[in-house]
């Protein structure tokens, strides 16, 4: 047999390679460059990278192909806003990030030891996080527009891997932080072994590891039942776990809370835009004609997410985990969307994504900013009269939790009323009844952690809210303003992906 | 001439003149508070001037289109009941600025924030009634609720963070279920020729009858928490006992409304047939809430509670007119939301100023009040007895219309209602006794008597209670065509006097 | 019907007397007290006006009405606010503002001492303003608005010295019971509307040819109801005696002249519906009966003098609500008796307050005696009521009560046989106790202590009295003379033909002034022999006790209606918390138990995270089998 | 001989490897597990390319390598770092985050 070199449209994968590009020069930065410059050079390259992708995701926007890699990525209108979606979000991460103070001096020094204190007296900080976190963005990237299993399979290998990393590299608490991360990479290991396999028996119903092929044989109906349902079972099982559906969230709480916070806000927002824009691919074309073997399964899913979530999240007493429980119940809220199967869901799930992601960043960069002698306060009952303290501060926080809540004038509300209403569309009246149920359960403890900033005096314990550096208020600032700015006027943004999001197969 | 966003801009705008201002300069604050109400009432004042009587349709419409993609548009429009209903929230707004003029301090936040709210507030009560589009009424309907959330739980006394949350959970249940069916109903919408939440159109969908009465439902528990209606009432005498005066005239005199309001906007308009199937039950509820709520007030011993009862026995009238389905009980229903208005506002202003003086809402605190302070004392009795319903006073005419009218289709709810009036006379009666009457009790020898203010604030309440008791048509007239149309519109007409057939 | 343009007059001037002095406040001290005697006066003398105008037309033309504007107008449900003055209500709006006027005059003596006359007077006019729209209404709602209006006035007449909490649960009650009475009106207009489409009194009475019996028989009924409640009859009675907390001129006016006879008013006003409905009819009789004998009973063991006017007012109604209820023979008389017993009953209360503004407002009459020598002007006046209550010629009593226990006699077969005998032996303890009144307070020895100085009244409280004295002298005879009154109202009651006679009047005369020589007799023998104690004995008869408690009507009430009502209202309020705010709490309780039993799964440890993961995947997997066989 | 007991081999393989995932304490045991259930996905992976006759499958077996060794260098620094700071590799040690 003759080998055909690949033909690459290099302008199409431009946003990606940049960015690995921007991590090879972040890793050779911390090879090279002084201790002092360090930090300052690697966040401007991190930035500069972002934003320079960005740029060439919007001067794409309008090529749409297969091809792009011999057809093992697809360029569509999804993709577009995904990739967008993912690099804003991201942008305003790495603000976050850019607080060293959350990060250890050196992940391989022993919590405690001489090393770790020399290294923190001399300001010896290395900063391998950012290099870190632009190869996660890359996988992000990647893992929502991959159509074939192997793409797929390096994309979310490429998006967890350094994620397992930075869930370790917490200045404080190391030890819960390193246990965060050995949790996190156990568990995502062990979950993409059955993604795997799963992909496996996809590729034995179809024999092709094409997503067009793997189509075309659902469709056709062709082939062997049994595999298909099993890759289906185990590819579903990967991809729930990344979303951190029940069951397979269990990770989420502990890795949320033991990660430090920016790294939190990054994963908890990103991923779940690249996992769930992976999701609706897969579901939607590829699966899309078997739908009579997974829709009720996954409405069970989403239903027992739902309930599961807000139910919980009402006995935290920590605002990480609470955080974390809520984003769970989200995860249900939005497999809403994929199950939706239509185009209204489509809509739908990419604006939730985005107004969601944006909520979470800001309500974790909030998280950054309460705190006392050592470290983030995250004991709720430490927030008692925040509203006193810092009224702006409680306030932008406040409004994140109602978006969460989804009261009207937020974007959460918007993008619940849509995702519920496809869902609805689409004859999935459990699914929407259990949102609007777990909704009110929900709202509980969104509304005591206002009242125990609003309502309840100061308990004086040393717990100070500082002064959010130049960045974090950015980020703050940036995601109250579109929090509120899509609750009310979401048309254009609506309008956009109404006219973007179609996949082409 | 864009008349409703007009007056929805002119609090909005208030509100940010307020929040501008410096937080010291309190009068300040006050003053642009009550300007820009005094504004709104005139200006409302003015449109209503210009409300044709006799036309059934909307009037004032505007129609923006707001979210495209959902087919939500900004649209406004009033009938009679809406424009009535408007006119007495904004005439309370400046009502309840100048009574509360000092009912801002000792809040958790500055005097500011507290009027601000209170204008952010208005623009929405004045939305909420003039939204035609199902979308932009529930927007607001939830928002509304943040507001008054803070400023009962900011500014309220004793256990005003529970009954804050206690309000907030409650209304946020019932607005999830109305969202349920608002969802559905969009679906449908777009299943029948295109999306939409226009209630016009919505009006005609095609249901099934279970659906019909589902989504009714969802509605209706929305609004029966709001109104509140037995057994959903257990949230308002909280909130009314925590919150300031004022704050409890805008809940119970408006907001609530926005429940009873709701019932016969939507319940009726979009689920005819359910409302049909379901109005048995809704009026033994009703007749339920008239009874119930005015024993309750009786059996209470805090001044803020039993008031609350009080409403929730007249809210019960409210709703036994609404569902009796003839032209009195609606046009009495609906006349009714306005002098409840007034006559819980009486109450509660007057109480309030009863309790910060005396620094007790324990009925029992009180005693020989119209010794020490005569006018108060007058103005409260007023009060009271405009709540028991005399003849002479605006909630009479109200209050006899929806007798009436539900007698002449459900005889037995009718009678058994009636003996709310027999109840009124204790739950007003009792307290006035023991507040007012009898030797004057330590403590009280020299409370202050109504000041100028209070006086000019009160005036204009009284002054509606007793001129509508005896010449209510200028409101009947505006109420009646919206009546009839929906009685019509749900094939009712009203019963013809038996006597003839029997000769 | 002939319009009019000045009716509006009647009611406008007190009412705006009683708006002046109220708002006015302090500042109308010094003459507010006139401008509310003038106003009041002026009223009757617009009365006189109309009446002088209605006698110079010819019997058809006399009613004449007023529309002033439309009060509510919804659907077929209107109601215009409109005046109506017929026969009939002339003769309520001269005694209202003539007995009132005379009233006003008393008590700006009366209540000179008074810090709060004023207040006093501005109620008083709002009283006769009400009373005028009570009778001038031209259908029933306007009537409601007058009958509620009177109950307003009335509560805070009695409740004037409210500083008494006794004075003040006095008011409340007569407020409470009056609702209740007031609720059976509302329930009359209610029927009215659903059946006959109207409520105006000209609507009613033509729609009521044609309307089931049933239907009028319940609005009869609710009528009746109504009127218990106003005037005191049975079994709403109870509120009259505290009624007397409120001033003697109070009582005077309100509780014994006008106010109480509102009841005898809209029955006769409604003829139309009893004559159609005779079980009505029976009940309303009935109910006469049983509180004449009532409030003559109790009369007989009160010792507190305006008390036991009190229980005669009672009983005295129960004659007029008798008579009204015989029927259009009855309508007349039982108006004629109202008209009389507004004098004399009137005058008698005022003299009562005479003599307790010289003893210093004491009231018991033990504490009285021998007061003829020290208030012979008093004495004149009530001793003239006392003859005219009796019904001895050629006093008022004797034409007006005469009548009606005539009447009775021969409204035919066995009820007329025990009627008659009921308002004969009434008659006859009404003297008894009369007599007693007049025996304690005015004969015998002294028996008040030292710091009374009992002397007469100024004029101005005396020459009410006496005018008073001459209607109770002569009313009956101009009254009954040629029949004058019956054929004044004649044409506004269908007559049917005249019963059988079962006693000639001069029988019936003979018997009742047996029955009274009888009763007083007995009064003599009782207090006028033997001495009278200064406290009430306690070894008096099981009837005599029961009596001074007005014959457990209150104890009645507190164990039947009061105490299970508290009961009902304190589960009620408990189960509102426990029960209905317990379950709403319950459903928090449990989401959050569960949330935090949930909260398990979480137990740290990764390998049941995995175990967890694996359960889950072995699960989707059957359960993906399941779904798709 | 019939390849479809390869397949039933690599089931048997992946279920071993996960049932030694939630039954041993080790970490690096833990850890050698999930890479027994990655092989299981390769051997199933070739296995259905021969049976497809396409050699894609192989590919991807490659590529699974690769990726698993890069798992290798991330979990094992992982690992050893934890083991540092608390002397022990039992994954039930590391509890401190729960509920």
């Amino acid at each position: 047999m003759t080998f055909t070199a690949p033909v690459l449209n290099y302008s199409l994968l431009s946003p990606i390679l940049i960015l690995l590009v921007g991590a090879l020069i972040g890793v050779l930065v911390e090879a090279f460059v002084s201790k002092a410059l360090r930090p300052v050079t690697q966040l401007s390259i991190t930035i500069g990278t972002l934003v320079l992708s960005l740029a060439q995701v919007w001067k794409i926007r309008n090529e749409h192909s297969t091809t792009a890699a011999m057809g093992s990525v697809v360029i569509d209108g999804p993709a577009i806003l995904l990739q967008a979606s993912i690099l804003i979000i991201s942008i305003i991460s790495v603000f976050l990030i850019a607080d060293t103070d959350h990060f250890t001096a050196l992940a391989a020094s022993l919590p405690g030891s001489d090393e770790e204190r020399h290294a923190v007296q001399t300001g010896n900080q290395v900063t391998e996080v950012y290099p870190l976190t632009l190869f996660a963005i890359a996988g992000m990237m990647l893992f929502p527009i991959s159509s074939d299993l192997i793409t797929l399979f390096v994309a979310l290998e490429m998006l967890s891997l350094p994620l397992y990393l930075m869930a370790g590299l917490s200045r404080r608490r190391r030890l819960a932080s390193q246990e965060a991360a050995l949790k996190y990479f156990l568990l995502g290991a062990f979950s993409s072994a059955f993604f795997l396999f799963g992909m496996a028996y996809l590729y034995g119903y179809s024999g092709s590891v094409n997503f067009a092929g793997i189509r075309e044989s659902v469709v056709g109906g062709s082939g062997n039942d049994v595999l298909l349902l099993i890759g289906i079972a185990f590819v579903s099982i990967g991809l729930l776990f990344k979303v951190g559906a029940v069951p397979f969230h269990t990770w989420s709480p502990d890795v949320y809370q033991g990660a430090p916070t920016p790294v939190t806000g990054f994963m908890a927002a990103a991923t779940k835009v690249a996992a769930f824009g992976a999701m609706l691919r897969i579901y939607y074309t590829v699966f899309a004609n078997a739908q009579w073997s997974w829709t009720p399964l996954l409405s069970a899913v989403a239903i027992v997410t739902m309930l599961f979530g807000s139910l919980v999240a009402i006995a935290q007493r920590d605002v990480k985990r609470m955080l974390a429980y809520s984003s769970i119940a989200h995860a249900g809220f939005l497999l809403a969307g994929v199950i939706a199967l239509n185009k209204a869901g489509l809509d739908a799930s990419i604006f939730y994504l985005f107004a969601y992601g944006i909520a979470t960043v800001g309500a974790f960069a909030i998280v950054t900013l309460v705190r006392d002698s050592n470290g983030e306060v995250t004991d709720l009952n430490r927030w008692k009269g925040l509203g006193k303290r810092s009224p702006w501060v409680a306030t932008a926080f406040a409004g994140f939790l109602l978006a969460f809540a989804g009261i009207p004038l937020t974007s959460g509300f918007i993008g619940k009323f849509s995702i519920f209403s496809a869902a609805y569309e689409s004859g999935a009246k459990g699914v929407v009844i259990a949102g609007v149920l777990s909704s009110a359960i929900a709202a509980f403890f969104y509304i005591r952690v206002i009242v125990l900033m609003f309502f309840t005096d100061p308990i004086q314990d040393g717990t100070t809210v500082d002064i959010p550096s130049g960045l974090t208020r950015i980020t703050i600032i940036f995601s109250i303003a579109v929090t509120i700015v899509l609750g009310v006027f979401p048309a254009p943004l609506l309008t956009l992906i109404t006219n973007f999001a179609t996949f082409i197969r | 001439m864009i008349w409703l966003t007009f007056l929805m801009a002119l609090p909005l705008a208030g509100s940010v003149v307020v929040a501008a201002l410096p937080k010291t300069n309190e009068k300040l604050v006050k003053q642009v508070a009550l300007f820009t109400t005094l504004l709104v009432m005139g200006a409302t004042i003015a449109m209503a001037v210009g409300f044709q009587r006799d036309n059934v349709e909307l009037q004032f419409v505007e129609k923006y289109s707001w979210i495209p993609s959902f087919g939500i548009n900004y649209a406004l429009g009033i009938d009679g009941l809406a424009l009535v209903l408007i006119l007495m929230s904004t005439i309370l707004a400046p009502v309840v600025v100048l009574a509360g003029w000092n009912e801002s301090h000792g809040g958790r936040w500055s005097v500011k924030v507290f009027y601000t709210l209170i204008l952010v507030l208005e623009t929405m009560m004045i939305g909420v009634f003039a939204a035609t589009d199902v979308f932009l009424f529930y927007v607001i309907f939830e928002a509304m609720l943040i507001p008054v959330y803070f400023l009962i739980g900011g500014y309220g006394t004793g256990e005003r963070s529970a009954a804050a949350v206690k309000f907030l959970i409650y209304s946020l249940f019932g607005g999830l279920l109305m969202l349920a069916s608002i969802i559905a109903l969009y679906v449908m919408s777009g299943a029948q020729g295109g999306h939409t939440f226009d209630l016009a159109s919505l009006s005609h969908l095609q249901m099934s009858s279970t659906t019909q009465n589902l989504l009714f439902l969802g509605f209706f528990i929305a609004f029966a928490i709001k109104a509140p209606l037995w057994p959903l009432h257990t949230w308002l005498p909280d909130a009314a006992e925590s919150a300031t005066p004022g704050t409890s005239v805008l809940l119970l005199g408006v907001l609530d409304k926005v429940g009873t309001f709701g019932m016969i906007r939507y319940c009726l308009t979009l689920f005819p047939d359910a409302s049909k199937t379901f109005t048995p039950m809704i009026l033994v509820l009703a007749v339920i809430s008239i009874i119930y709520g005015a024993i309750l007030a009786i059996g209470q011993r805090d001044l803020k509670r039993l008031i609350a009862f009080t409403s929730i026995s007249h809210f019960g009238f409210i709703t036994m007119g609404i569902f009796a389905m003839t032209s009195q009980g609606y046009s009495g229903a609906a006349l009714y939301m306005f002098n409840h208005g007034f006559s819980t506002a009486a109450l509660f202003l007057v109480g309030g100023w009863m309790i910060s003086r005396r620094g007790s809402s324990t009925i029992a605190d009180f005693g020989g009040l119209q010794r020490v302070t005569p006018v108060m004392a007058w103005m409260f009795f007023l009060a009271g007895m405009s709540s028991l319903a005399l003849p002479g006073l605006s909630s009479f005419v109200s209050e006899f219309l929806v007798l009436v009218g539900t007698f002449t289709r459900y005889p037995v709810h009718a009678i058994i209602a009636t003996f709310g009036i027999v109840l009124a006379a204790l739950y007003i009666l009792i307290p006035v006794q023991k507040a007012l009457h009898g030797p004057t009790t330590p403590g009280n020898e020299n409370l202050p008597d109504l000041n100028l203010r209070e006086k000019i604030a009160i005036a204009p309440v009284i002054a509606i209670i007793v001129v509508l008791g005896f010449y209510p048509s200028p409101l009947l007239k505006v109420i009646n065509p919206a009546a009839t149309h929906v009685i019509a519109g749900l094939g009712f007409s009203d019963p013809v006097p038996t006597s003839g057939n029997n000769e | 019907m002939m319009t009019s343009t000045s009716l509006v007059y009647l009611i406008a001037l007190p009412l705006a007397g009683a708006a002046i002095l109220l708002l006015a406040g302090r500042h109308s001290d010094k003459w507010g007290h006139l401008l509310a005697t003038g106003l009041s006066g002026s009223s009757f003398l617009v009365g006189l006006y109309q009446l002088s105008l209605m006698l110079g037309r010819s019997n058809g033309q006399r009613p004449i009405t007023q529309k002033l504007f439309e009060w509510i107008s919804v659907g077929s449900f209107n109601i215009d606010a409109g005046l109506m003055l017929d026969q009939l209500s002339i003769c309520f709006v001269l005694l209202i503002t003539g007995v009132g006027t005379l009233i006003h005059i008393y008590s700006i003596s009366y209540m000179s001492h008074d810090p709060d006359r004023r207040r006093f007077f501005a109620f008083l006019n709002l009283f006769i303003a009400a009373m005028l729209l009570l009778v001038l209404g031209n259908s029933y709602l306007n009537l409601y608005v007058g009958w509620e209006g009177v109950g307003l006035a009335s509560y805070l007449l009695i409740g004037f010295w409210n500083q008494k909490p006794a004075y003040a649960t006095a008011s409340k009650k007569a407020f409470v019971m009056n609702r209740i009475g007031d609720m059976g009106l509302s329930f009359a207009i209610m029927i009215a509307f659903a059946t006959m489409g109207t409520v105006s009194f000209s609507g009613v009475k033509e729609a009521a040819g044609h309307t089931s019996t049933a239907a009028l028989t319940g609005i009869g009924i609710m009528l009746l109801v109504a009127a218990t409640g106003k005037s005191a009859q049975f079994p709403l009675q109870a509120w009259l005696g505290d009624a007397m907390a409120g001033p003697t001129p109070v009582s005077a006016l309100i509780h014994a002249a006008t106010m109480v006879t509102a009841g005898v008013y809209l029955i006769t006003r409604s003829n139309f519906i009893f004559d159609a409905a005779p079980t009505a009819q029976l009940l309303v009789v009935i109910v006469g009966a049983i509180t004449l004998m009532f409030g003559a009973l109790i009369g007989t063991a009160k010792d507190d003098i305006k008390k036991a006017l009190a229980a005669s007012t009672m009983s005295q109604i129960g004659y007029m609500i008798l008579g009204a209820g015989l029927g259009p023979v009855g309508y007349a008389f039982a108006i004629m008796h109202l008209l009389t017993h507004g004098f004399f009953k009137a005058g008698m209360f005022l003299g009562a307050g005479s003599v307790m503004h010289g003893m210093n407002d004491e009231v018991n009459m033990r504490k009285y005696g021998a007061l003829r020598k020290f208030m012979p002007i008093t004495f004149a006046t009530f001793g003239l009521g006392y003859l005219a209550i009796l019904g001895v010629p050629p006093f008022a009593g004797f034409y007006s009560k005469d009548m009606i226990i005539e009447t009775a006699f021969n409204s035919g077969g066995s009820k007329g046989v025990i009627l008659g005998c009921v308002t004969l032996l009434g008659a006859g303890i009404t003297a008894f106790y009369m007599t007693r009144v007049m025996i304690l307070t005015f004969t015998g020895k002294s028996r008040w202590d030292d710091q009374a100085h009992p002397h007469e009244s100024p004029w101005l409280m005396w020459l009410p009295m006496a005018i008073l004295a001459i209607g109770s002298v002569t009313s009956g005879y101009l009254l009954s003379h040629g029949d004058a009154l019956v054929n004044w109202l004649s044409p506004l009651f269908e007559s049917h033909g005249e019963h059988a006679e079962l006693l000639s009047p001069v029988v019936v005369s003979g018997l009742a002034l047996v029955m009274v020589a009888v009763g007083v007799a007995i009064a003599f023998l009782k207090y006028s022999r033997n001495e009278v104690a200064a406290v009430a004995p306690d070894d008096v008869s099981i009837f005599t006790r029961v009596a001074r408690q007005d014959l457990m009507q209150d104890r009645f009430n507190e164990a039947v209606f009061m105490r299970p009502g508290q009961v009902l209202t304190d589960v009620l309020v408990k189960s509102d918390e426990a029960v209905i705010d317990g379950a709403v709490r319950g459903v928090g309780r449990l989401a959050l138990g569960s949330g935090s039993s949930l909260r398990g799964i979480q137990t740290g440890f990764v390998r049941s995270y995995a175990a967890l993961i694996l359960i889950g995947a072995v699960v989707l997997v059957a359960a993906i089998w399941v779904v798709t066989q | 001989m019939n390849a479809a007991n390869y397949l039933y081999l690599s089931a048997l393989l992946f279920t071993i490897g996960a049932v030694g995932v939630v039954v041993r304490r080790n970490a690096i045991v833990v850890f050698m597990c999930v890479e027994l259930m990655l092989n299981a996905a390769n051997l199933s992976f070739v296995t259905f390319s021969r049976i497809n006759g396409d050699l894609n499958g192989q590919v991807i077996a490659f590529f699974t390598m690769v990726v698993a060794a890069c798992e290798v260098v991330v979990g094992l620094a992982i690992i050893v770092t934890i083991y540092r700071s608390r002397r022990s590799a039992s994954v039930d040690d590391a509890s401190l985050l729960k509920r």
